[in-house]
């Protein structure tokens, strides 16, 4: 892991779960840097709690 | 998950913000980063921390179900995988001295007196997605939530159901651990106004799907249940593809949905079952139902945290406490202050692809705030090793604290390799991925000059990029590189089998060997893309993708082939939720694109597109040009309805967009066809639900029909809606479905084997009659205007034609075909094609618009770049050994392969790079081996299967 | 090559049977299937050795013949369900490739049961954990391959 | 690396003039210059043979023996090769195998004694077999074949082989097939793994003695010329004598009362049948004698026959198509619309060659010898 350099500005996205790690994805492949917070120790949130998605079943993580 | 690595992605987790100064564009935000206890930049996630921490209590993440250290990960495989202590559990205080943790620890991570950090980060936008929380179900008493043991919630369900939640996906239940064999369903907990205090007004949209697919996911996993009970108000299988996956839960006779909201559920104190007590509302029977486990379908509220936030934003909540939206920016996605944006739950409920699709949209208006901070790659220099000559493979064993070296006998493993053919090096560490361990292979490699490199540890899913990496850094080609997976696959599987475990981690280290000994060096190709993008149609959601775009500065060409803008908006009058006049809405956005620099062209058809990602080559009837992105907006129709209900033969039976065209006319009072209305009866689902016709709902018609029925009634007009289920899953469709209802507007169900029948002589229908389940009676209600609700189809002409052009699969249903259903919402199988609004399938306008800056970020992330880099592992073809048979073109869904003439009278196929996904099959497929699939050719994978069972030779 | 396993030394044939399985198993949900076996630890029998492919469509009759030729006693081809793979269709092609393999296994006269064809998913362990133990246990009962010139 | 004298006289490699005849006849060197049989005989005569032994072409030459037909010298080019490949083989040098090399796995694992074999599924209702008689139909790798390409062709390769059934029934003759047969091991023979080949030999003879056949008939050349000639060279003979099904046909053409067909028919003549074997009239006499059927030859024919393109699944590209192709096109010059061949193999290389490009197909009708005759017999 780099040791971190001074932090650029970008995008704050408040949440770590499907949406904020969407957002945060869109924005850094479009090269904007983003800061992603989340209030808990790990990102996923719910979708990570799932077992399958309707309809498809496909699995959630 | 792979935000944790991506370049671009600062993630703090366990953080939040405190504060926000500053206007968009420029703001400045502080974040508090609470203590760890753990050092991110030490710990490996190896797990040995956990061993001997001496406390246990319940895991959140299994919905307290199944316990957890103090000292531990949310989840398995969570992002960052570093440990965290949890300060109120853990016993290392100055009094009581556990440090079991530390001691274990090999990295020394753990760092007991963490203060954590504040941090200040400059940011030009803002994004809320905090989601959503459970409805405390124990706040409803009647359902014995908490006082039952076998009451669980949805949530607790997905975990018992999952595969690696606490049961290993063994379905038992709590009293007494036998698999349930009668399983009551309870929709809307919590949800549509059930209960006390917390009970909320809206619709949380995803339960009744949620409640099928766990019913569908039971059967799966006990087949012989005797039965699911669903019991519902209204089943909400509203959005793409689910009327279909609802209608598939009926070939399971085991699965029932009941009409009927249960009143309480008891306790047999003996066998610890529950009696489910509720009326039948289609038979008015009332039965105690007695089954084995009751699952409440628990709604979702906002997050208590929300309040906190919206305070330090400075931005309000709505009533439910979710952020509220502000339309005067003319997107569903925007806050009361300019720059904050709000996406997935945090602004309502919604459900997964509508959240993606809207997080992708907010990600598309942010960049407006912040295109200026694009961040320059600049691209690194380094010196290739000469990698030439015969094998020199390096073999490096990762020990991974205990997990491998714990179960494998690693020595024996090193001597088993060192004299393979072709191996250079044999070296083992304790912890290959921590930095030390990556800095010793870079060494080595170096000093003995090695050609390629093969680690034994963990999974190269998560890894594989890590050691690549370090390859890379000092110049050899990272498809040098072969990872085996001796932890995740071996050691952790087969812990009470060193033995065995070693002689398999042996066979497996031995074919990785055999397989580096074949591996290449791969390039990573780039080519260039034109930073511009199309967009084909002018309706909310092409608009709305070319105006995001433009505000980032990308040339955009829109193309329309109607005379004006706007598609279906100027077919309406006013818009649900926020009841905005069409007109209106219309008005600002064709404003908005007269003063943006988009492209339009009105009145113009499309051609032809020949090309592939970031080089299209459009031609339209309007002049040819070079886009990067395409986005099909073209929208969809609505459903024309053939002699259904009396239509074309009664002059009064009219269609809901002909009623929404004489709304919009209409001034002080409203006249239909000349005549003003006493009575007007809806009837819903009329060519939707319907297999005959369009087996999907169409979403739109429900919050429509609600919308113009609440017109109609405060214009004094009588209005009854015949209805099979009133599906207002919309944001804010739920309250305005209430709305209706206070105002007097009436509700009739049917069912489609007793559809409502329209009577009537001459020119006009006099009555309607349908049959009255709760009642049972026979209902004739005499009405003087009859309004179809008519579902949404593909507009057939212009999609097979847009088929034809750019060959983007079709559903059975006729819409296109996202790439997935959940994850890749606007997305398309072929890379630089992007899809918005009804065209993938029926949306309301918020959803269309929503969509429409979803595909804008989308494309957003490729133009960006004025290069795209292609993955090396694609497939190449050898042209000297091809016969031009052309299976590939045909096996290929991403039309990589095609036939061409490389020299007079002789064709061979080529594979675009570009096009190319790597997965192989055309290889598979090839009958002369002209084709190879780069990194796993047939040499490669043979070599594995031969040095597999060389160990029987001799 | 397969001649390496015909000159085999006699030793071993005391040994109880254990079986070699080879099992082809997709990046995307089978490999990852494994994998979550791993991390949550569920033990389960150790005959087989995966091969990674990226798709289940990547795998032709020849590397299944090739692994019984060689001496494999089972071969396991996995891939993602319908509707979940990577590439769309490749796991509808691999059925295509594999009812090819299957009835080559068939009339060369090998136990058709030695070959399988099954969907794992990233988040399906358990059923990984299962499907390996059941496939090992049914390969031992149907004991070496007449190919298995280990067991000559 | 050099090649063992013994050899290089046994195939009179000594002999070669250098004059270039085989090369200039070659049809691969025709599409592929660098492929020249004269050099390749040079590499193995005079210099270090290790350049040849390492080339991939060295899989690629088709044993057709038009070079050796028009050899000055006699020299045995095909041979000469089988036994550079078998020198090379043993190197761990390998050809590029055609579907991944499954065919080739199918010939070596047939050869374990263990194995039996559910080959005889093609056999239906109306076809008439015994388990012991005096004649035995050797079916080869049909059963095979219809596993792997029946569906990509859509042809059944076992329909040759209960065609083949069909007609010895006409004739009266119930054949004896057996439930495990193995493969003749001719491809094995032509890439030099002899020893395959030999376990291959001895597994099948061992049947042939059991079942105590006086003839045994085959619809495949390469099985035919297996049988009749090579068991015979490495294993020693049989007490019994070997009959393509075209020569069977031709002996008893005037059994046969065949209905009108109207067809203008072509052939191609299978190295293994011409060349090696000399059956040249027997498959035409038979396809003329069906009435209103039209006989043509095509530009080259009999002994100047071009082979279909591809041997022993090995090598097959570019190349292959391009001769494929132009024998395809000689048969469309020949004005005939259908195509009869004798050999299995060809067919399938045939139909191979007419997928892809739709322009470059020719859609001319291709047929084997026995189901062709089968049509005529039909009633």
């Amino acid at each position: 892991m780099l040791p971190k350099e001074k932090r650029e500005k970008g995008v704050l996205v408040l949440g770590g779960g499907i949406a904020g790690i969407q957002a945060a994805l869109d924005l850094a492949s479009s090269r904007i840097k983003v800061y992603l917070v989340e209030r808990s120790p790990s990102l996923g949130g719910r979708m990570a709690q799932l077992d399958k998605t309707f309809p498809t079943m496909d699995c959630a993580i | 998950m792979d935000a944790g690595r991506h370049p671009n992605i600062e993630v703090l987790t366990n953080s939040e913000l405190t504060g926000l100064n500053g206007r968009a564009g420029n703001f400045r935000a502080q974040v508090r980063k609470h203590p760890r206890y753990v050092k991110e930049d030490r710990c490996t996630g190896c797990g040995q921390c956990v061993e001997d921490c001496p406390v246990v209590v319940p895991n959140e993440f299994e919905v307290g179900m199944g316990g957890r250290k103090a000292i531990y990960t949310p989840f398995a495989q969570a992002v960052p995988n570093t440990y965290i202590i949890d300060k109120d559990h853990c016993l290392n205080e100055e009094f009581l001295v556990c440090s079991n943790c530390a001691t274990n620890c090999d990295r020394d991570a753990i760092f007991f007196d963490d203060k954590g950090e504040d941090v200040e980060i400059e940011v030009g936008a803002v994004i809320l997605a905090t989601g959503f929380e459970v409805y405390d179900t124990s706040a409803i008493s009647s359902y014995g939530y908490g006082l039952y043991d076998n009451v669980l919630t949805n949530m607790e369900l997905e975990r018992v159901l999952n595969a690696s939640g606490p049961t290993q996906g063994h379905i038992v239940r709590p009293s007494d651990h036998k698999p349930p064999k009668k399983i009551a369903f309870i929709q809307c907990v919590g949800s549509r106004g059930e209960g006390g205090e917390a009970g909320c007004e809206y619709c949380s949209r995803f339960c009744c799907m949620n409640a099928i697919k766990d019913c569908m996911l039971f059967k799966q996993h006990e087949p012989d249940i005797e039965e699911l009970v669903v019991y519902y108000i209204d089943m909400r299988a509203a959005g793409k593809g689910f009327e279909e996956f609802y209608q598939r839960s009926f070939d399971m006779p085991e699965i029932k949905y009941v009409r009927g909201r249960p009143s309480k559920i008891t306790e047999d104190p003996e066998t610890m079952d529950l009696i489910v007590q509720v009326e039948n509302g289609e038979t008015g029977e009332i039965y105690h139902h007695r089954v084995d486990m009751a699952i409440l379908s628990a709604g979702a509220v906002a997050p208590k945290s929300n309040e906190k936030l919206a305070e330090v934003l400075g931005i309000e909540l709505d009533g439910n406490g979710f952020f509220s939206l502000d339309t005067k920016y003319g997107s569903p996605l925007h806050t009361s202050k300019e720059g904050v944006f709000v996406c997935g739950c945090a602004a309502g409920v919604n459900d997964i692809s509508d959240s993606v699709a809207m997080a992708s949209g907010a990600a598309a208006e942010a960049e407006g705030y912040a295109a200026k901070l694009r961040v320059e790659e600049e691209p690194v220099e380094i010196k290739e090793l000469d990698m030439s000559g015969p094998p020199r493979i390096g073999v490096f064993l990762c020990h991974c604290g205990i997990n491998i070296a714990g179960v494998l006998d690693v020595e024996g493993l090193k001597d088993s390799v060192a004299n393979l053919p072709g191996v250079a090096y044999v070296e083992n560490n304790m912890f290959l991925c921590a930095d030390e361990g990556q800095r010793m292979m870079q060494e080595k490699i170096i000093e003995h000059n090695l050609n390629r490199v093969v680690a034994a540890a963990c999974t190269p899913r998560t890894h594989e990029p890590i050691f690549q990496d370090s390859c890379e850094q000092i110049g050899l080609n990272p498809y040098l590189f072969e990872m085996v997976n001796v932890r995740d696959q071996c050691s952790w599987v087969h812990t009470n089998h060193p033995e065995t475990a070693t002689d398999k981690a042996k066979d497996l280290i031995r074919m990785g060997v055999a397989k580096a000994r074949h591996l290449q060096p791969l390039y990573r190709s780039k080519i260039n893309i034109t930073q511009s993008v199309l967009v084909i149609g002018g309706g909310v959601a092409g608009m709305r993708a070319a105006l995001d775009l433009d505000a980032q500065g990308f040339k955009v060409y829109l193309i329309e082939k109607q005379g004006r803008l706007g598609g279906m908006l100027n077919h309406l009058t006013k818009v649900y939720p926020a009841n905005l006049s069409a007109v209106d809405l219309a008005r600002t956005m064709v404003e908005k694109m007269k003063s943006s620099r988009v492209e339009v062209m009105t009145s113009t058809e499309l051609n032809s597109i020949s090309g592939f990602i970031g080089n299209f080559d459009v031609s339209t009837t309007n002049g040819d040009f070079k886009v990067g992105a395409i986005i099909l907006a073209t929208g969809a129709e609505t459903y024309k309805p053939v002699d259904e209900f009396g239509y074309g033969e009664y002059d009064n039976v009219i269609t809901n967009i002909e009623l929404e065209g004489i709304l919009h006319e209409a001034k002080d009072k409203i006249e239909i066809r000349g005549g003003v209305p006493e009575t007007v009866v809806f009837i819903q689902c009329v060519g939707s639900r319907d297999p005959e016709k369009n087996a999907g709902c169409s979403r739109y018609c429900c919050p429509t029909t609600i919308k113009q029925a609440v017109r109609l009634r405060e214009n004094g007009v009588n209005v009854v809606v015949l209805h099979r289920d009133m599906r207002t899953v919309g944001a804010k469709s739920e309250e305005h479905y209430r709305h209706a209802r206070a105002l007097g507007v009436k509700f009739v169900r049917y069912t489609p084997e007793r559809l409502p029948k329209v009577i009537g002589n001459g020119k006009k229908a006099n009555n309607v009659e349908i049959l009255e389940l709760a009642l049972n009676r026979l209902l004739e209600i005499p009405t003087d205007y009859i309004v179809l609700a008519t579902g949404m189809v593909p507009n057939q002409t212009s999609n097979s034609h847009l088929h034809e052009i750019l060959k983007i699969p079709q559903g059975a249903d006729g819409f296109f075909m996202e790439r997935h259903a959940k994850l890749g919402p606007v997305e398309t199988t072929t890379e630089g094609v992007f899809l918005a609004g009804c065209v993938s399938g029926p949306r309301d306008i918020a959803d269309s618009i929503a969509q429409g800056s979803a595909a804008a970020a989308k494309v957003a992330c490729f133009i960006a770049k004025d290069k795209v880099t292609l993955d090396p592992t694609t497939c190449t073809v050898d042209q000297t050994l091809c016969r031009a048979c052309g299976q590939c073109v045909e096996i290929c869904d991403y039309l990589a392969p095609s036939l061409t003439m490389i020299s007079p009278g002789v064709m061979a196929a080529q594979i675009n790079q570009a096009l190319c996904k790597g997965c192989g099959t055309c290889a598979s497929w090839c009958p002369t081996g002209a084709i190879s699939s780069l990194h796993f050719t047939d040499e490669q994978i043979n070599s594995m299967i031969d040095a597999l069972f060389e160990e029987q030779k001799v | 090559m397969a001649k390496s396993a015909e000159k085999t030394k006699k030793s071993k044939s005391k040994k109880v049977f254990t079986p070699n399985i080879v099992a082809f198993a997709c990046n995307w949900c089978s490999y990852a299937g494994a994998d979550a076996a791993g991390v949550n630890r569920l033990q389960h029998s150790p005959n087989f050795r995966i091969i990674r492919t990226m798709c289940s469509g990547r795998v032709t009759p020849a590397f299944v013949l090739k692994a019984f030729n060689a001496g494999a006693d089972g071969v396991l081809v996995s891939g993602c369900h319908f509707g979940d793979c990577h590439y769309i269709f490749g796991n509808h092609k691999a059925v295509e490739q594999f009812d090819k393999t299957k009835a080559l296994v068939k009339t060369l006269g090998l136990d058709e049961r030695r070959v399988r064809l099954e969907w794992v998913s990233a988040a399906e362990g358990p059923r990984w954990a299962e499907l390996i133990n059941e496939f090992v246990e049914q390969i031992t009962a149907l004991g070496p391959s007449p190919l298995n010139h280990k067991k000559k | 690396m050099t090649i063992a004298t013994d050899k290089l006289k046994s195939n009179r490699a000594f002999l070669c003039l250098e004059c270039g005849k085989c090369t200039a006849v070659c049809p691969i060197s025709r599409y592929n210059e660098l492929f020249s049989p004269r050099r390749m005989l040079a590499e193995g005569l005079f210099y270090d043979a290790e350049n040849l032994i390492s080339d991939k072409l060295l899989w690629s030459c088709l044993t057709c023996q038009l070079c050796s037909q028009r050899c000055p010298v006699d020299v045995r080019f095909s041979e000469y090769m089988r036994d550079v490949r078998a020198d090379a083989y043993l190197q761990g040098k390998r050809g590029n195998p055609s579907h991944g090399g499954a065919l080739h796995y199918i010939m070596e694992m047939v050869s374990e004694s263990k194995l039996k074999q559910n080959r005889t599924g093609w056999i239906n209702g109306d076809l008439k077999v015994k388990k012991k008689g005096d004649v035995l139909y050797f079916v080869g790798c049909l059963p095979y074949y219809q596993d792997f390409f029946a569906k990509d062709f859509d042809f059944s390769p076992v329909s040759i082989a209960a065609d083949t059934v069909k007609i010895l029934n006409y004739l009266g003759i119930e054949p004896v097939i057996l439930d495990n047969e193995r493969c003749c091991g001719h491809d094995l023979y032509w890439l030099g793994q002899l020893q395959k080949f030999d376990e291959l030999g001895e597994e099948n003879m061992k049947q042939f003695e059991k079942s105590e056949v006086k003839t045994i008939v085959t619809a495949c050349p390469e099985c035919a010329l297996v049988l009749k000639r090579l068991y015979p060279e490495r294993l020693g003979s049989g007490k019994y004598e070997v009959k393509h099904i075209t020569e069977l046909v031709a002996e008893n053409i005037d059994k046969f009362n065949f209905k009108e067909l109207g067809e203008k028919a072509t052939y191609q003549d299978p190295c293994r049948l011409g060349r090696y074997l000399n059956v040249y009239d027997q498959p035409r006499d038979s396809i003329k004698s069906i009435p209103g059927v039209e006989f043509t030859e095509l530009a080259h024919c009999r002994r100047g026959a071009i082979c279909c393109g591809t041997t022993n699944w090995m090598n097959c590209d570019i190349t292959s198509k391009q001769i494929q192709k132009s024998r395809l096109q000689e048969a469309v010059q020949s004005g005939a619309g259908t195509l009869i061949t004798a050999c299995p193999k060809c067919q399938i290389h045939f139909r191979c060659a007419e997928m892809g490009d739709e322009n470059e197909k020719t859609g001319i009708e291709i047929t084997d010898f026995v189901n062709f005759i089968a049509k005529a017999i039909d009633n």
